[in-house]
């Protein structure tokens, strides 16, 4: 099966997410937003980060509304896994496929900077392989980065550990739908998949949608 | 004056020399469209009329140097079927208006550039000067254009991985905001923006035209409309998601082979874009001007220069045209055709049915006229006595607050606003000294830096401009890399004022001969005059751009300290001096000419330690001298070390004098004697080792030892504590 | 066509932090007695069709407006 | 105390790179005939003194708008 990374206008990280599916022995396609449909044979998406639509309006508004986001509703349905990363995590949220809202960092700056995040909630494909208390290194970037929702129901898959937690309610990093399949986080794994990179914590996660 | 009494020409900036030029070109008299384009087209930023002549100096030939300086950018070869585009330009008097906007346009701008050479943008870099903090206004311009310049690079996806930021009264009244721009391209594909074949359709791809940076026109206009409101030129507004829908529809034209030509639309708008197009190719261009989409009515001179961003020309096959438009809708681009390419040589408008312009193209690119500066050498500065300059009663307390201070503090504020790392390629982060960005599919890196030491160059000229292209150098070979081309941007005061034109030689004598030492090109640059108000004008700010090249990406050497035990040394010469250094804080002084044979030695040698893996860490001793050098290497690797220093006049001398090209480097010490016989005649002098939670320094009977934690607090909290 | 104007707020509990910032540079700039600050958006349209107040509210719903964190208002410019 | 609401739209003929994304948007989304769509801010706050109008004025001339580029209007809230 293949990895689907989706790709707006705006989008930036598609590449990178590519990459960090092949180096874990994926195979990526590169899926463009105004396709009604995924290819055959596609296991897991990947909805990237960036700037789709260059954030206007609200992050993800525009693009959750792009015709790729019924097909990847109609994959959740069929069972499938998805990963949005930071904007991509945003246009999950936009699209209800995750609960919640991305609101602007307490800054209000952009914030670009290594992150430690903890699993808080290994319930789910994605962070099973991990266990809950698993640290990672990852970094963020994003100057909408605040989670809002309400966690007493629902649920939060990563939390950021020390201070960098954004504004984000209960240092939420990263949300689960309600059945696990679909995960948002705001850090980027795909930017810590190579020792040169200084980090290879992400590569677990696409680790799990190469094999989906 | 009144619109109405003033000669056009006068309102627009031209001398009556040059409006009598014009007509004896045109053997009539310019209708107001001409007057217009001749006077944006003719004046300094488009024309380089003060230092067109100086320019020619810089070497900028080589064996890699596929295009030199006269194209968007310069283009070197970095390995067989891989290229680099680089360039660096000035955005420096729109950043003074509307700092937000002006930085980020001034990224528009300079990533435009480099894709009208078919090159994908891969880093940006940014150089800027800014009064002093406590001035709220330089406050407000720091603040403004870093988070602009945030915003766009963040945006399009580029990484900013590094640049340079200082601060001075004497720039309080002209900040600086320069942007460089790095991109990668196959040798075979690079595009130029010479225009050819009669009959192909020129094409504007982007945003609609709008009244953006309209200056001369609109005086024209409102002379004639009796001062209406609305015609004062308007700030332009970013718009880094329609540029990178450019990026992406421009690269995937070009790489179609779609595109005969490509050109960005910059200052000048379309008035420069043509002309320069028609004029490299030896060829005319024909424009309906009724075709261009506008975003607002617009008179023909007013389409003609307008300043709107994020927009390209295009030259385009008829067979072709279709598919380019295909392309861009794609893109959800705006593509039209609003001109052919003709064989008469005359860039032509046509508005309503009526030609509103016939100018020869060549007449408003190669006919301008090219002056010679006045050059009045400045009268020698004194030398500095030591005596007048105050010997700190704590070393310690003394070297806690030069850390603290804005120019050597952490710049962490500055580029964590920056995403440095999109794109997955960036393997040495900004902190240091260059940034090292790895090239997607090789084993080789790129090392990239910005540089430039104005004060030196207030006070030598020469020596400054050795001393900048020198500090890049430095910063480049730090990180274990090879120098491999440079770009500039020469931000000067009025050149027809005073010592300024001397000073413009002098530098770029300085820094060419710096180049020569080192055997690299400059294949680019840029010049900013102008720069000074009837209170101060800037220091000679020559900006260097720098890449340089890491055969062994994994072999790229970092600044912070890594293992206890290792043996910390100064490589390279030069003798610590207090002269326009950091400590001092101002342009005092003769700072001695820097040795540029020997420091091209210097980085030679780093280079090859760095390949041979000798080298724990590098890092260059620049502002605040070896203490402050010291101290951000233990910060960075959160690690102490017992360091003697060698005696000098005084001690604050030996821990904070800079000058002389010098290097902090460690190495295990098993690896010593390999380095030392890898130097050469390069000095090396072993100054102590790395271990515990301490930083301390010996001079003679002096001492001076500060924690890490506290050296890191000083640090890091510099400029957050001045602009919060 | 009808000029429509669009106001959305951040709901009352979603966190303002720009709300919060500008309130925060309001006293630093000398202004007292300044509370409650909340930054919201402004978007204007020309609209057509019989019924245009009905066609932005179905706009809203469907991209203007995220109902999770904002509230929001639709009337013909006055 | 006064609620106050400022409303920060982008001058005429200034580049409006959100309301291009948001028309856009309603375009593809199957909404016909809107044009000329403008994206600026909502500002609320409660004021205090004498005259809050005047104040929120000078808030505006100083902190809250950027004069080059946007045009600004205040009023009590009604
Ligand atoms: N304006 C800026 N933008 C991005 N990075 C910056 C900026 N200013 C400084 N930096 C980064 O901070 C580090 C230290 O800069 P600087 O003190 O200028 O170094 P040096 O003195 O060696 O030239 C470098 O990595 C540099 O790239
Ligand atoms: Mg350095």
């Amino acid at each position: 099966m293949s990895v689907a990374v989706l790709r707006f206008p705006g989008s930036l990280d598609h590449e990178s997410a590519q990459r960090a599916v092949e180096s874990v022995g994926g195979i990526a396609t590169s899926v463009w937003h105004a396709d009604a449909e995924l290819p055959a044979g596609v296991g897991a998406v990947v909805v990237p980060g960036g700037f789709s639509y260059g954030d206007h309006l609200r992050p993800g508004a525009v693009a959750s509304r792009a015709p790729i986001m019924g097909a990847v509703r109609r994959h959740v349905d069929r069972g499938g896994l998805v990963l949005g990363i930071c904007n991509g995590f945003q246009v999950l949220c936009e699209a209800g496929l995750l609960p919640g809202a991305l609101r602007p960092n307490a800054t209000l700056t952009f914030v670009c900077r290594q992150a430690s995040v903890e699993v808080a909630d290994d319930g789910s494909p994605w962070t099973a392989p991990l266990g809950v208390g698993a640290r990672l290194s990852i970094p963020i970037k994003n100057n909408q980065g605040a989670w809002f929702g309400h966690p007493e129901i629902d649920r939060v898959a990563l939390r950021y550990v020390g201070d960098d937690r954004l504004g984000s309610v209960t240092a939420a990093a990263g949300v689960l739908d309600e059945s696990g399949r679909v995960l948002g986080l705001m850090p980027h794994p795909e930017e810590a998949c190579d020792p040169l990179l200084g980090s290879t914590d992400g590569q677990s996660l696409f680790g799990v949608a190469a094999a989906a | 004056m009144s619109g109405a009494t003033k000669p056009k020409h006068r309102a627009l900036g031209l001398t009556d020399r040059e409006a009598e030029r014009i007509t004896a070109l045109l053997d009539r008299e310019p209708t107001d469209p001409e007057l217009v384009m001749f006077s944006l087209m003719w004046s300094e930023h488009c024309s380089y009329k003060h230092s067109r002549r100086l320019l020619g100096r810089f070497p900028s030939e080589g064996p890699g140097v596929l295009q030199g300086p006269g194209e968007n950018a310069g283009v070197v070869e970095i390995e067989p079927g891989r290229a680099l585009a680089l360039k660096i330009e000035s955005h420096n008097h729109p950043s003074a208006v509307e700092p937000f906007e002006g930085a980020a346009t001034g990224v528009g701008g300079i990533v435009r550039d480099i894709l009208a050479m078919g090159a994908r943008p891969i880093a940006l870099l940014d150089s800027l000067r800014f009064g002093e903090l406590r001035s709220a206004r330089s406050r407000h311009l720091f603040v403004r254009s870093v988070a602009g310049i945030g915003h766009y690079g963040n945006c399009i996806g580029v990484p900013t991985v590094g640049g340079e930021v200082a601060f001075d009264d004497r720039y309080e009244d002209s900040c600086l905001v320069n942007a460089m721009c790095v991109g990668v391209v196959e040798p075979g594909r690079v595009l130029r923006a010479a225009a050819s074949g009669a009959d192909n359709a020129v094409v504007l791809i982007g945003n609609r035209t709008g009244a953006d940076g309209i200056g001369g026109a609109s005086i024209l206009a409102s002379a004639e409309l009796d001062e209406d409101e609305d015609r004062r030129p308007s700030v332009q507004v970013s718009d880094p998601f329609t540029e990178r829908k450019l990026m992406d529809c421009c690269l995937e034209l070009a790489s179609s082979d779609l595109l005969v030509a490509l050109q960005d639309l910059g200052a000048a708008g379309l008035t420069s874009a043509s002309s320069e197009m028609a004029a490299k190719g030896g060829v005319g261009i024909d424009i309906d001007l009724d075709a261009v989409p506008l975003r607002q009515a617009l008179t023909p001179a007013e389409i003609l220069v307008s300043e709107s961003q994020e927009r390209m020309l295009a030259v385009v096959e008829p067979r072709l045209l279709d598919e380019v438009i295909r392309v861009c809708r794609r893109w959800e681009l705006d593509a039209t055709r609003i001109g052919v390419v003709t064989d008469d040589g005359d860039l032509v408008a046509r508005s309503g049915g009526e030609v509103v312009a016939r100018i020869r193209a060549t007449s408003l690119t190669d006919e301008a006229p090219a002056y010679r500066v006045a050059l009045h050498a400045p009268s020698p500065s004194e030398p500095l006595d030591l005596a007048d300059v105050p010997e700190p009663t704590d070393l310690a307390t003394a070297w806690r607050e030069l850390l603290g201070r804005p120019n050597v503090a952490s710049k962490r504020w500055v580029f964590e606003q920056y995403d440095h790392l999109v794109g997955a390629n960036t393997i040495v982060r900004p902190g240091g000294d260059a940034a090292v960005v790895r090239l997607p599919g090789s084993n080789r890196a790129i090392a990239l830096t910005t540089d430039c030491a104005e004060r030196h160059a207030e006070l030598d000229a020469r020596g400054g401009g050795a001393a900048s292209v020198l500090e890049a150098a430095r910063n480049i070979a730090a990180v274990g890399a090879r120098p491999l081309a440079a770009t500039d941007c020469l931000n000067f005061a009025n050149p027809e004022k005073g010592s300024t034109g001397w000073r413009l030689r002098e530098v770029i004598e300085g820094m060419s001969q710096a180049l020569e030492a080192l055997g690299i090109p400059i294949v680019s640059g840029n010049v900013s005059l102008y720069n000074e108000s009837p209170a101060r004008a800037i220091y000679p700010t020559p900006v260097v751009g720098m890449v340089g090249v890491i055969e062994d990406a994994a072999a790229r050497v970092g600044h912070g300290f890594v293992d206890s035990g290792d043996v910390v040394l100064i490589a390279g010469g030069g003798r610590p001096r207090l002269d326009a250094s950091e400590w001092l804080g101002e342009a005092r002084g003769c700072p001695d000419r820097p040795d540029a044979a020997s420091e091209a030695r210097l980085c030679e040698l780093l280079a090859r330690a760095g390949e041979r893996r000798l080298v724990q860490s590098a890092h260059d001793v620049s502002g605040g001298g070896v203490a402050v050098a010291l101290a951000e290497c233990a910060i960075a690797g959160r690690l102490g070390a017992d360091v003697e220093l060698p005696v000098e006049r005084r001690a604050d001398e030996a821990l904070f004098g800079e000058g002389g090209g010098r290097v902090v480097v460690t190495c295990r010490p098993r690896n010593l004697d390999a380095l030392r016989d890898a130097a050469g005649g390069v000095p090396l002098t072993e100054i102590g080792t790395v271990g515990g939670d301490l930083l301390r320094v010996r001079i003679g009977s002096d001492m001076a030892e500060l924690s890490v934690a506290d050296a890191t607090n000083a640090y890091e909290a510099g400029i957050p504590e001045v602009v919060a | 066509m009808t000029r429509v104007v669009v106001t959305v707020m951040p709901k009352a509990g979603v966190l303002d932090p720009q709300g919060q910032t500008v309130e925060g540079a309001l006293g630093r700039l000398g202004f007292g007695g300044v509370s409650d600050v909340r930054v919201g958006k402004r978007i204007e349209l020309e609209v057509g069709g019989d019924d245009p107040l009905a066609a932005v509210h179905e706009m809203c719903e469907r991209l203007l407006v995220n109902a999770l964190i904002e509230d929001y208002d639709v009337r013909a410019e006055s």
